[in-house]
């Protein structure tokens, strides 16, 4: 979309705040709906939208895949390693409250915050490979199905 | 007062439902479906005010924010047939 | 049939009847994304009734509210829907957004292989490749399934 | 009573949607409608105070599943053919499974009765407890993360293992013929 | 294990934390691969998880092969509340099955794997492998209805994926994959229907509490229709026989050793998953008065074991014949659990296992023939057998055990279900058995004849396929005589959680009384 | 001071309800693709800022406010910047006003290179 001026303009303002909505989704879960998965949806469609306008190269140069491929892994890994976490220390996988055993709630609150971390994390490679995937594949269309 | 107000979105919505499914060009369709989305924006806040638990209104933010996407995928599928880098492909065709 | 049982149960029934339309997609058309949009609509319809088990009369979002530094504010007063259906349903449509996006993965490669993402052309090309197959191999039995 | 005229009202409007989607044969048509469709869930199921629900669902069916629906249809196709089979076989599977429903629902509680047994079994010890053992004033987000945070472990396997099933499927073409190269050699 | 009140006090130690480790290896080898991105660490990490899992899986059996059981309280959240894993006897033979499989498999894979996918899908294909492996172990080890489904999706997901990688050599695995696809969705949405209609009437998800409050349920009619709902919907994941239509073109047209794979355990963990649900879940009492099990299951089981064996033998292609008969083989493991009786469920459990191994010796012949013959027609493998010794005897004794010859572990299986007809005086049910057993000798036959004795299609490579193939499916092929010789473990280890599912549901016992006490003090 | 912001809102959430009536009713009736254009904007933006206004008198100063005017800034930019990009694509598509005063005759057909696929149905 070269000559989508106003787009290109409105596009540069919009992924800045949409990134940030994204995060307060993220860390304001607790309060109100939302969390990982949601934000890290928002935050990959923030660099959607930026390639749908300025072109997959120029979003794959800002997120590189290769990028992308671990920060797939890296969340899952985050998520799973506060489980294994919490057994070193003697307790439950998942069980949170090990992180601070004195105070149980605290260390709830950590371990979900790490963990929504996690989520936030995947769903963000995952979204934004998705979308390199299918846009990065050039069509192969017939003239009779236009 | 709000439930004025949801009514009128609600027979808004219908009567713009009947222009998506009616076409009859695919543009038309598009309007409708960001107006359809505009609407519901707006019905979500009304919403929010009418069951008296107005701090949703995070859903009506993130609702604006999808609309506006999906549109700009859709248009950037009508204008290059892909959502990627391509085009040169519209080009290629004749 | 009573009234109160009517208006206790006719929300389920829209649920079937939308959760039905979806299945009718899925198996009487013929179109590959067809198929997946009308699996989308089976599967959200099922979300819905999951919603509708966690919904109470006069509750409200589970969601305590909270006073400015953000301690939670105990009101007995406030009834709240049941937040485990919720909860189950975040998990549902994370799976169904997944299932969406590697079928239409594999929609795109069909159309690669055969040019078509029509059932019934494909049928047609395997039958086809079948055949070749039963002359070159002698003739099996069972034909695609 | 407002709220159940809403619930029909939007049932009205997502029952049309879908015999919308039945009957249309193009395929854009078809996304337009199913992000139509996505939106009126959600309004749904805000009435039905799932708001997280809601917002995901928003998230979901209104942004990624249209992006990557029009995606498909930009590399595929546009239109569909009128099925050619007979609708029979399909409509009496569909009624069938439709009466099994029908029949299950004859015994279950009222809709939003605060007696049944979902809402006073395991939901009061979320909605009472959760304050001193978690303390978080979003219940949806402490069962999602903490009592049942392994089925959100789950969920995010899902979603890695979508995520690299679509590499497997999609990898290639763009880079098919130095690869093949290398597979030769 | 600890009950809720202790856990904070007392630290947990390794064995404590099996029931999790079990899945969490493989589970986190997957992401572990797909970070480090490199070719040639994948299937090392890939064989070590399998063989820690199978360590673990070995571990768990004999600690529950007393009748006792191991619950696992995920987060510290005792259940009702939280997920419960629960390990008895049933589920550690299903898990000790799958990950023995994956064991044997793995090896196996390494050169067949590099024979039929590209090497640039390598190390992604592994990740999903272990992904499937984490699915299955998940379906079978937890104690959580909806747990079930998440994990069924994890195993689901990845199955399709994997079959399409099929298309490498073949693009039917494509629309093979896609039909899986439609399929293995509606049945999970038709299982997460039953799931919400139970959620409906009892208002938890742990299967204990839920069978303990589902009696006297039998006349509720969500009941029945979420009983319904389950058992179809896992029906078509187990391909039961009038929903087996995906099957044969998935398992045909997948790579080899996914087809292992799948055939050894996909099928097994579902089978698994309805009877316990039938057996623990909805208690035996209300299965039996349902009469869905002796009216519906038995019919539909015997005519599977008859119609798809007539299919199989007028196959052309050894992979599919294959494909047709694990159908049929499926139909005996309905036909156990439609007996409702204890030697019936003993049968099941031991077929289940049985058939595993047999059809990993089947299917890892069929890679190491494609590896060498390029197709398996049966006009293509002619004489394969010849040039191929140790590759044919082990796929000759893995015929012999799918027709049931004493000596092999095919054997055992149909006697225990023979047995049971005659306990309950179904001597008519005993013959329909080794009447569609005689079907299998002729299916079997074809595949001995073309390797044995036809001449060698010119196109084949005229050599032994290499060891990394032949050793595990030699392992395989051992067991499968090894279990038909000395059948104390097997018959036991079966036995148990047979017995143990006859019972009906351990209950909450002491843990759902704590729970509603906490609950009241509110 | 309640009073007088009482009588504001309810006037900005009936004129904002009117408006977004009134455009349904516009998109509905119009009779080509560029009519409905002008009667969507007036949804899009005299109707939402109205309610939104509205909405937000009622709230009083608090986070609820902070938010609607978030949404509102939201719509009023993407709102105009969708309808643009819509009128943009059905223009390089080759679509043209079918009726209007001072028109010619041959402005009013489709140009002849127009993607004849737009056409939906």
């Amino acid at each position: 979309m070269q000559h989508h001026l106003i787009l290109r303009v409105i596009t540069k303002l919009l992924v800045g705040m949409i990134i940030l909505f994204a995060f307060y989704v993220q860390f304001h879960g607790d309060f109100s709906p939302g969390g990982g998965f949601q934000a890290g949806v928002i935050m990959a469609v923030a660099f959607i939208l930026y390639g749908l306008v300025f072109g997959l190269e120029k979003v794959q140069g800002v997120f590189p895949p290769w990028i992308v491929h671990k920060l797939v892994a890296l969340g899952v890994l985050l998520y799973a390693g506060v489980g294994v976490l919490n057994m070193l220390l003697g307790y439950e996988f998942l069980h949170y409250g090990s992180l601070d055993p004195h105070h149980m709630s605290h260390g709830q609150h950590t371990g979900i915050i790490w963990i929504e971390a996690g989520v936030g994390i995947t769903v963000t490679g995952v979204m934004i490979a998705i979308y390199y995937a299918f846009a990065g594949r050039p069509p192969r269309l017939g003239d009779d199905d236009w | 007062m709000f439930l004025v107000a949801a009514i009128a979105l609600f027979v808004s919505m219908i009567l713009v439902l009947v222009r998506l499914y009616a076409g009859p060009i695919v543009y038309d369709r598009v309007l409708a479906a960001n107006i359809f989305g505009t609407f519901t924006v707006l019905f979500i806040a009304v919403l929010g005010f009418l069951t008296g638990r107005p701090d949703f209104l995070d859903i009506a933010l993130l609702y604006a924010l999808i609309n506006f996407v999906g549109t700009i995928a859709v248009l950037k599928f009508f204008r290059y047939r892909a959502l990627g880098d391509v085009p040169q492909i519209e080009r290629v065709k004749k | 049939m009573t009234l109160e049982f009517f208006l206790g149960h006719v929300n389920y029934w829209l649920f079937i009847i939308l959760m039905m339309t979806g299945f009718y997609i899925v198996v009487s058309r013929g179109n590959y994304v067809k198929k997946i949009v009308g699996l989308n609509i089976f599967q959200v319809a099922v979300f819905m009734l999951y919603i509708s088990i966690g919904k109470v009369t006069g509750g409200t979002a589970p969601i305590f509210p909270t006073d400015s530094q953000g301690k939670i504010k105990v009101d007995p007063d406030i009834v709240y829907s049941n937040p485990l259906p919720h909860v189950l349903i975040l998990t549902a449509i994370v799976v169904g957004i997944a299932t969406t996006s590697l079928g239409l993965a594999l929609i795109v490669r069909i159309r690669e292989e055969y040019n078509s993402i029509e059932e019934d052309d494909i049928l047609e090309i395997e039958a086809a490749m079948a055949h070749a197959e039963n002359e070159e191999h002698g003739s099996a039995m069972g034909g695609r399934a | 009573m407002i709220e159940t005229i809403i619930n029909v009202i939007l049932f009205a409007m997502l029952v049309t949607t879908a015999f919308a989607i039945v009957r249309t044969t193009r395929l854009f048509a078809v996304v337009m409608l199913s992000g139509v469709f996505s939106l009126l869930t959600a309004m749904l199921f805000v009435t039905l105070d799932a708001v997280d629900v809601a917002f995901t669902e928003a998230a979901v069916g209104a942004g990624i599943s249209t992006v990557l629906m029009l995606g498909t249809i930009a590399l595929t196709t546009r239109s569909t053919k009128a099925p050619t089979r007979s609708s029979t076989m399909p409509l009496v599977l569909v009624v069938l499974t439709g009466a099994v429903l029908f029949y299950g629902t004859l015994d279950m509680p009222n809709f939003g009765d605060p007696n049944a047994p979902a809402q006073v079994h395991l939901a009061p010890h979320y909605l009472t407890d959760s304050i001193e053992e978690i303390d978080v004033p979003n219940v949806v987000t402490s069962i999602l993360a903490s009592y049942r945070g392994f089925d959100t472990l789950g969920e995010v396997a899902v979603v890695f293992t979508a995520g690299i099933g679509v590499l497997l499927i999609l990898s290639g073409l763009r880079r098919r013929r130095e690869e093949e190269e290398e597979d030769e050699a | 294990m600890a009950t809720a009140t202790e856990v904070h006090h007392t630290a947990l130690t390794l064995t404590d934390h099996l029931p999790i480790l079990q899945i969490l290896i493989p589970f986190c080898t997957a992401p572990l691969i797909v970070f480090f991105g490199s070719r040639s660490l994948a299937w090392p990490m890939a064989f070590i998880s399998s063989l820690l899992s199978l360590i673990i899986a070995t571990t768990l059996l004999v600690s529950v092969s007393d009748g006792s059981y191991i619950s696992y309280h995920l987060g510290g959240w005792a259940p009702p509340v939280g997920i419960e894993y629960r390990v008895d006897a049933a589920n550690a033979f299903v898990l000790f099955l799958i990950a023995a499989t994956a064991t044997v498999v793995m090896p196996f894979a390494l050169k067949s794997v590099a024979h039929e996918i590209p090497k640039r899908n390598h190390t992604l294909f592994y990740a999903c492998f272990m992904l499937c492996i984490t699915g299955l172990m998940g379906v079978v080890i937890t104690g959580d209805a909806f747990n079930v489904f998440v994990f069924l999706e994890i195993s689901s997901l990845s199955t399709y994926v994997l079959v399409s990688q099929g298309s490498h050599r073949d693009k039917r695995a494509l629309t093979a994959a896609y039909d899986y696809l439609i399929m293995g969705t509606i049945g999970a949405t038709f299982f997460v229907i039953g799931i919400g209609f139970l959620y409906m009437t009892t208002g938890t998800l742990n299967m204990a509490d839920m069978a303990d409050r589902l009696q006297g349920q039998g006349d509720n009619r969500t009941v029945q229709a979420a009983f319904a709902f389950i058992v179809v919907g896992m029906g078509l994941k187990v391909a039961m026989y009038p929903l087996h239509l995906w099957l044969p073109a998935a398992y045909n047209y997948a790579p080899s050793a996914v087809t292992t794979f799948l055939a050894a355990t996909a099928t097994k963990a579902a089978i698994y998953v309805i009877i316990r649900f039938m057996f623990t879940v909805f208690q035996p009492d209300f299965v039996f008065d349902t009469h869905i099990l002796i009216w519906i299951i038995g019919p539909l089981a015997l005519l599977a074991m008859f119609a798809a064996s007539l299919i199989a033998i007028f196959q052309t292609n050894f992979k599919r014949m294959l494909a047709y008969s694990s159908i049929a083989q499926i139909g005996y493991m309905m036909l156990g659990v439609a007996m409702f009786s204890t030697t019936g469920l003993t049968a099941t459990m031991v077929h289940l296992f049985n058939h595993g191994i047999t059809k990993a010796v089947l299917f890892m012949g069929v890679g190491a023939l494609m590896l060498r013959a390029g197709t398996t027609f049966y006009d293509r493998i002619a004489g394969m057998g010849r040039v191929m010794p140790l590759t044919g005897a082990a796929i000759v004794i893995g015929g012999l055990s799918l027709i049931g010859v004493p000596g092999t572990a095919g054997f055992i299986s149909k006697w225990v279900l023979v047995q049971a007809a005659f306990e309950q005086d179904l001597w008519w049910l005993a013959l329909i058995i080794v009447a569609s057993s005689l079907l299998a000798v002729i299916y079997v036959w074809r595949v001995v004849e073309a390797l044995y004795l036809q001449e060698p299609h010119p196109d084949a490579i005229h050599k032994e396929a290499p060891m990394l193939m032949v050793a595990p499916m030699w392992v395989a092929a051992i067991a499968c005589l090894y279990f038909g010789l000395d059948t104390r473990f097997i018959l036991d280890a079966a036995a148990t959680a047979a017995e143990g599912l006859m019972a009906g549901s351990a209950g909450m016992a002491e843990i759902s009384t704590a729970a509603a006490a906490a609950a009241t003090d509110h | 001071m309640t009073l007088l912001i009482e009588i504001l809102s309810w006037a900005c959430i009936l004129g904002g309800s009117f408006f977004t009536v009134v455009s349904a009713v516009g998109i509905l009736r119009f009779p080509d693709f560029w009519a409905r254009l002008h009667a969507a904007s007036v949804g899009d933006s005299g109707g939402m800022i109205l309610l939104i206004a509205g909405m937000c008198l009622q709230s009083g100063l608090t986070l609820i406010t902070v938010k609607l005017i978030a949404i509102g800034i939201f719509l009023f930019i993407t709102g105009p910047t969708a309808t643009h990009a819509v009128a943009n694509a059905a223009l390089v598509t080759g679509w043209r006003p079918t009726s209007g005063e001072g028109l010619e005759p041959e402005e009013n057909a489709p140009y002849a290179d127009a993607d004849p696929s737009v056409h939906d149905e």
